[in-house]
C-alpha cells in the first residue's frame, strides 16, 4: 500500500510542528498543490477531476501544471454536471481508485447533494462495508467582491448532518497538505472544505509527506477565560479577535476545529475546563450550522463546565448580498467576535 | 448460440421466475419485511445481457434487481437470506431487497433512488478505463430514470470519455402507476441516447436472443475501447409495481395490455422455441425445473434460519476503515 | 385575494380548538386531503403536481380524486426529475401561481436542493422582493418496513440552514390542515414536513377553511419539570413519554414546535422560565439536525433558565438500517425519551 | 424587416456593444465591485430573439445577460446602478451584475449557476400555459448549461406538455475555458434537444437576420401552443469568461481562432449589410452613436450618483410578505 509510510500527525506533535518546526515556509495554496503533486506521485490510484481544472489558472493555482506532469488520464477537465461527476467519482472509488474531485465554488456542490448524501456516503454502511468509497471532494468557499448569494456559500453546517461523511476544514498551510493527504488516505467520502480568504495565509509546511487524521482539533491559542472554537477562515478572525481580547485583560484559548466532521468533542470539552465560556464561530448561515453542532453538543456533554452563555458568531440567516455595504454588515470579523465575547462574559 | 448456451439462457430465466414466485407466495408470512420489487416478465434482459459478461464485469442495478443479481451469478442463499434480513445475507440485512450485492461476481450494489446507479456504473466504467483493466461496466435502470438528470449527465460523459459501458434501459411502459407517455413526449427513448452520438437500439426485450445478440456486440465493442453503447429493451412487468398485487383494472393498468404481455411471456416463447429446434424436451425440464426448486428450497431454509443481526451492529460500518 | 378572508388562528385559540372544539374528526391523511381541495376550490392559482400525484392511490390518500374533481391542468402527474421539477413550480410561482409539489418521500427532496435553496429560497433576496415565490413542497417522511437508507430520511435539520426557507412540521391533523393552508397563503417557498406514521392519527378538524402562520409552536400537555420540545411524528412519542413520566411524579410539559423554521423561540423559552430542563426530540439524525438548532438557541438565549444539561433524542448518525432488529435499535421512541430525561434530569 | 426594424436591431446591437465597452472601460477603476461577463460578439442572439418578444413574455438568464437584459427593453440606468450596487439599481444592489431584473418588461432575472435557469423559465411557460395568458417565455444559457441535467429534465418536460418556451444555447464553444470539445463527444447540441422531438435548429448566431427569423418562426410556433422550439446559436466571446480580459495565446484561446471571430464581428457585418442596401448611412449612424453615448452616459451618472443600500437593510427581503 502506497500510503503505509506516511508520517501519521500526533495531536502532541503538532501544535509545534504547525507554528514553527521546519522553516520552510508555503501558503495555504501551495501546500495543497503540494500534497495533490506527491498524492499524484505515491499512489496510481489517485486522480483529480473537476471543473476546469487544466485551466491555464489551475484551480486558483492548486492544480496548475499537474496535468502535464501526469498526463489527461489521472488530472483532467469535465462537462459541468456536479451531481454525476459525484457519483462518476464515487463508482470510479468502488472500483479501486481514490479521485479527488473538485468544486471551484462551494455552492456547486449543492447541485450534487444527491449522489454524495444519497450515494456516496451511505454505499459502505448498505452493503455492510463491502464497498468502501475513497472519495474527496475539495470545494473552495468564496467571499467578497459582490459574489453575491450564489457564490459565496458556505454550507459544510448543511453537509454535517450526512451520515458516513467526513467534513475536513483547514485554516493553516501545515493543515491544508496534511489533512489534505488525511483525506486521500481515509477510505470515505470526506468533504474538504477550503476558503479562498486562506489561500494566501502562510505558514511552516515540511516537504515530506505527513498526514492529519480526521476529528481532531488543535489549539491555536492558549488562554483561561473563554474558549473559541473556530472554522475554517474563521480562525483567522478570531486569532485577531483573542489579540484584542488580551488587550482589555481577557485570555481567550482558540481552539481550530480542523475537522467538523467528525468533531473533536474532547479538545472543545477540555478546553471548557479551563474557561468555563464558549464562542463558536464559523462562515457559514447561523441557523442549522457548525456553530449549533457544537453549541448543542457542549450543551449536552459540557453543561456543568458552562459558566455563561454561549455564544455563536456566523452569518445572519440571510442569503449573501451583492453590495459592498451589506457584504460589510454580513460577514462577521474579530470585532464581532470580541463584541460579542465581552456581552456574553458579561452575563 | 449453441444448444448449451440455449440451454443455460432458459435455465436462468427459469430460475429467476420460480425465485421470484416463491418469494411472492412467502411474502404474505411478512417475514420479509422489506418492500419487494418483482422482474416476472422481465426475465431474457437480465438473463440475455448477463451472459455476455465476465464474472469480473460490474453491474450496477436499481430497486428491482433480483433478475440481474441472479443472471449475473450472484448467491442465491445470500440473497434470500437479504430479504429475510439476516446477518447472512449478502447485504448483512442492512440493505433487503432494494440493496442487493455480491462483488465476487462484479455486482457492486444497487441504488433505489431512481437514475441514481447511473452515474455510479458510469464511474466504475471510468476506473476501467484509466487502470486499462478490460473490464465493461453494465448498468441497468428503466423507463423512469431516464427522466431524471443523472441520465444525461452520464451518457455525455460516457460518450465522451468513450467510457466501457453499456447501459440498459428496461423499458416496461411503468414508472410505478405513470405509463411512459404520461413522463416522455415520444415513445423512443434510444433515440435521447443516440444523439450523444452512442450507438442506440431498441430491441424486444422479451427475446433473450435478441438481447443475447445486442448485448455481445454491445460488449465487444466496449471491450475494443470505441465507447459506451445503450439498449433499450420493450418488456412489460407482470406484478405491480411493489409488492405482491397485479395492479390491473380499477385505474391501474388495462386488463387488455395485461392480457396482451402475459402472452409475451419470454420463458413460455423460449421454452417452446427450444422443444421446436429439439433442444428441450418435457423430461429435461422437468428435470431442470427440480434443481431450481430445490436450490429454491435450500436458499430459503438457509435463510429462515439464519440468525438476524444485533442491535449492537447498528453503528458498524457507518465508515470504512 | 382569495384568501383574505380565511381566518388565522391565533396561537391562544389554538390550544382548544386542536385538542376539542368542534367535534369533526378527521385523519391526518384526510386534513391534509381536505385542506388541499378546500385551496383549489378556493384560488385557480393553487395546482399540484409531483410523481405518481395522480395514481389511484393518489399519493397515501391525500390527493385521490383531485385530479377527476379539478381536471388534469391543476393536478398532474410528472416526469421523475426532482431537481427541475422544483424549478418548474418556482418558475410558475414567479410568473404568479401557486403550485404545491409533491415529493412522496423526503429522500427525493435531496435530489432537487439546487432549485430550492440556490434558486427558489434566494430569489425574492436576490432582487429586492420584485419576484415572490409562493411554493409549497409536501415532503413525506417513511419508516419501517425496511424502508432503509434511501428511502427513510428526515432531513428537516438539513433544511434549516437554507436561508429564505420556511418548514412546517405538523404533528396533529388540525395542523396538517392549518398549516398546509398557512404553508399555501405565505408568500415564500415552504418546506411542509409530513410523516406517513402519523397519517393515522385522528382530531378534531374543523370544516371551514383556517390557517396557522408558519413559526408558532404550541403546547400539547402543560407541565412544570422539564421542557420536552418535539418535532413531527416525535410529539406522539412524546405524549406517550409525558405519560410514562407522570407515573414517576415527573411533570413534562410537551411543547410541540409545529414549524421548524422559523422556531418559535418564545414558546420554548417560555416554557423553560417553568422547567428549568430542556429535552429535544426529532425524527432525524442527531448530529446537525433540528434538536441540534434548538439546543444552541436555547443555550445561548436561554442558558440561565437551565438548570440541567440540555439533552438530545434523535436517530443517531448513522443510515437507516433494513433489518427490523436494527430499526429498532435505530428509532427512539417514549422510553428513549424518559431513560434519557431521568438520566438529564439527575445531572 | 422594414427599414426601420433593420435600423432598431442595429441600434439596439450597437447599444449593447457601447455599453459593455463602456463598462470595461470603468471597470478598473473598482467602483464596480460585482463580477462581470461580458457579451461583446454576441449581440446579434439577443437582439434577433428579442425584437420578437412582447414586453411582457418572459424571459430568464444567466450570469451572462446584460444583452439580453437590454435587448428585451431593460432600464440601462438600473442596469448601471445595479453594476455599482446602488440602491437604485435593478436589484437594490443585492444583485450585481450576475442578478439583473425587470419585471416591467417580463425579465425575471439571472441565476448564476449554470443550468440553473432552465427549469424556472420552463415553470414560467407552464404558468403561461395553465393561465392561457398566451405569453412566450424565452430561456437564454450556454452550451456549458446543456451539460447539466436541468436541460434533459427541463426539456423533455416542455416537449411532453407542450410548453410556449424558446429555449436558445448561445453557443461561443466555450465555458470558462473549456471548450465545447472538452466536454461533449459531438459538436450539434441541436440535436440533443430534437431527440425529445423539440423542432430545434443550429444557426448562425452572428447574424442578427438569421437569428430574428428563427425566432420569429419559433415564437409564432409556441404561441399557436404547438410547444416548445430550440435555437442552438453558434457565436464567440470576445472577452475572457470574467472581467475585462482577453484569453487570448498562453494556454489560453489560440490567437488564430479568435482573430477568425473577431472579423466575424455581428455589428460591423450588420452595418456594411445596411450600408449596402442603402438603409445606414455615416451621418445617421453617427447620430445613434451620439444618441447611445448619451444615454450611457447619463446612466453611468445616474448611477455614481445614486446611493448606496443602508447596512440597516441586510434582512430585509430574506422573507416576502
Ligand atoms: C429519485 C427518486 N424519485 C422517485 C422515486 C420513487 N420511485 C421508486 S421506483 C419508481 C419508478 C421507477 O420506474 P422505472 O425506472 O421505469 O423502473 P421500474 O420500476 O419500472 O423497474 C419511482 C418513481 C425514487 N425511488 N427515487
Ligand atoms: C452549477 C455551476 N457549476 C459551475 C459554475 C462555474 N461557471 C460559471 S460560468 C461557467 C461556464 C458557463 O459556460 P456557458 O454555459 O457556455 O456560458 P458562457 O459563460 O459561455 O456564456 C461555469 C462553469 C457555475 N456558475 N454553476
Ligand atoms: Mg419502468
Ligand atoms: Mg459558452
Amino acid at each position: 500500500m502506497p500510503w503505509t509510510t506516511v508520517q501519521v500527525e500526533k495531536l502532541g506533535e503538532f501544535f509545534i510542528r504547525g507554528n514553527s518546526d521546519s522553516g520552510r515556509i508555503l501558503s495555504y495554496k501551495d501546500a495543497l498543490h503540494e500534497a495533490t503533486d506527491q498524492a499524484l506521485a505515491r499512489d496510481p490510484r489517485v486522480f483529480l477531476l473537476g471543473e476546469g481544472i487544466d485551466d491555464p489558472a489551475g484551480v486558483f493555482g492548486t492544480t496548475k501544471g499537474l496535468q502535464e506532469k501526469y498526463g489527461k488520464d489521472r488530472v483532467f477537465d469535465t462537462p459541468i454536471c456536479e451531481n454525476s461527476l459525484t457519483g462518476f467519482a464515487a463508482g470510479a472509488a468502488m472500483a479501486g481508485l481514490r479521485p479527488i474531485l473538485i468544486h471551484s465554488r462551494m455552492d456547486f456542490l449543492i447541485l450534487s447533494l444527491d449522489q454524495l448524501a444519497n450515494h456516496a456516503c451511505k454505499w459502505n454502511y448498505m452493503f455492510a462495508g463491502k464497498v468502501p468509497i475513497p472519495l474527496v471532494i475539495r470545494t473552495v468557499s468564496a467571499r467578497g467582491w459582490g459574489s453575491g448569494a450564489q457564490h459565496s456559500q458556505c454550507v459544510q453546517g448543511m453537509l454535517m448532518s450526512v451520515p458516513g461523511l467526513k467534513i475536513a476544514a483547514p485554516a493553516t498551510p501545515y493543515d491544508a497538505k496534511g489533512l489534505l493527504i488525511g483525506s486521500i488516505m481515509d477510505d470515505n467520502p470526506v468533504l474538504f472544505v477550503e476558503h479562498r480568504w486562506l489561500y494566501k495565509t502562510t505558514g511552516d509546511v515540511p516537504e515530506p509527506l505527513y498526514s492529519i487524521p480526521l476529528g481532531k482539533g488543535a489549539i491555536r491559542r492558549p488562554g483561561t477565560d473563554l474558549t473559541i472554537v473556530a472554522v475554517s477562515y474563521m480562525v483567522v478572525e478570531a486569532m485577531k479577535a483573542a489579540e484584542k481580547l488580551a488587550a482589555q485583560n481577557i485570555s481567550a484559548e482558540v481552539v481550530d476545529l480542523r475537522s467538523i466532521k467528525p468533531i473533536d468533542e474532547a479538545i472543545i470539552l477540555g478546553s471548557l475546563a479551563k474557561t468555563g465560556a464558549l464562542l463558536v464561530t464559523d462562515t457559514g448561515n447561523i441557523t442549522g450550522g457548525v456553530a449549533s453542532e457544537v453549541a448543542a453538543m457542549v450543551s449536552e456533554k459540557g453543561f456543568s463546565l458552562l459558566k455563561h452563555p454561549i455564544a455563536r458568531v456566523c452569518c445572519p440567516d440571510c442569503p449573501t448580498p451583492a453590495s459592498d455595504i451589506l457584504e460589510k454588515a454580513y460577514y462577521p470579523d474579530s470585532d464581532t467576535i470580541c463584541a460579542r465575547a465581552l456581552e456574553m462574559l458579561k452575563q | 448460440m449453441d444448444h448449451q448456451s440455449l440451454l443455460e439462457c432458459y435455465k436462468t430465466m427459469l430460475k429467476i421466475r420460480m425465485v421470484e414466485q416463491r418469494i411472492a407466495e412467502e411474502y404474505k408470512y411478512d417475514e420479509m419485511k422489506t418492500p419487494i420489487h418483482l422482474s416476472i416478465g422481465q426475465e431474457a434482459i437480465a438473463v440475455g445481457v448477463c451472459r455476455n459478461l465476465k464474472p469480473d464485469d460490474y453491474l450496477f442495478v436499481t430497486h428491482r434487481s433480483h433478475a440481474q443479481y441472479l443472471a449475473k451469478g450472484g448467491d442465491l442463499n445470500k440473497m434470500i437470506a437479504e430479504l429475510y434480513l439476516r446477518k447472512t445475507g449478502c447485504s448483512s440485512g442492512r440493505g433487503g431487497s432494494m440493496h442487493l450485492i455480491d462483488t465476487t461476481v462484479g455486482m457492486m450494489g444497487s441504488s433505489a433512488i431512481v437514475g441514481g446507479d447511473i452515474p455510479l456504473g458510469t464511474g466504475a466504467a471510468l476506473a476501467s478505463k484509466l487502470k486499462g483493466d478490460g473490464r465493461v461496466t453494465a448498468v441497468f435502470f428503466g423507463d423512469g430514470a431516464v427522466d431524471e438528470g443523472t441520465f444525461h449527465e452520464s451518457l455525455n460523459f460516457a460518450a465522451l470519455k468513450k467510457l466501457p459501458v453499456l447501459y440498459i434501459c428496461e423499458n416496461n411502459y411503468y414508472a410505478i402507476n405513470s405509463t411512459v407517455f404520461q413522463r416522455h413526449a415520444r415513445e423512443d427513448i434510444f433515440r435521447w441516447a443516440e444523439s450523444y452520438g452512442i450507438p442506440s437500439f431498441q430491441i424486444d426485450g422479451n427475446d433473450v436472443l435478441k438481447v443475447s445478440e445486442a448485448a455481445e456486440k454491445a460488449v465487444e465493442r466496449c471491450r475494443r475501447g470505441e465507447g459506451p453503447v445503450f439498449l433499450e429493451c420493450l418488456t412489460y412487468r407482470w406484478k405491480g409495481h411493489i409488492g405482491t398485487v397485479d395492479d390491473v383494472g380499477n385505474g391501474y393498468r388495462p386488463k387488455e395490455e395485461y392480457d396482451y404481455w402475459l402472452s409475451k411471456c419470454p420463458i413460455h416463447w423460449f421454452g417452446e422455441y427450444l422443444r421446436s429446434i429439439g433442444v428441450l424436451t418435457d423430461e429435461l425440464d422437468q428435470g431442470i425445473r427440480d434443481e431450481i426448486a430445490k436450490q429454491i428450497e435450500e436458499a430459503f431454509a438457509f435463510a429462515k434460519n439464519s440468525p438476524k443481526p444485533s442491535p449492537e451492529e447498528l453503528m458498524d460500518h457507518v465508515y470504512a476503515g
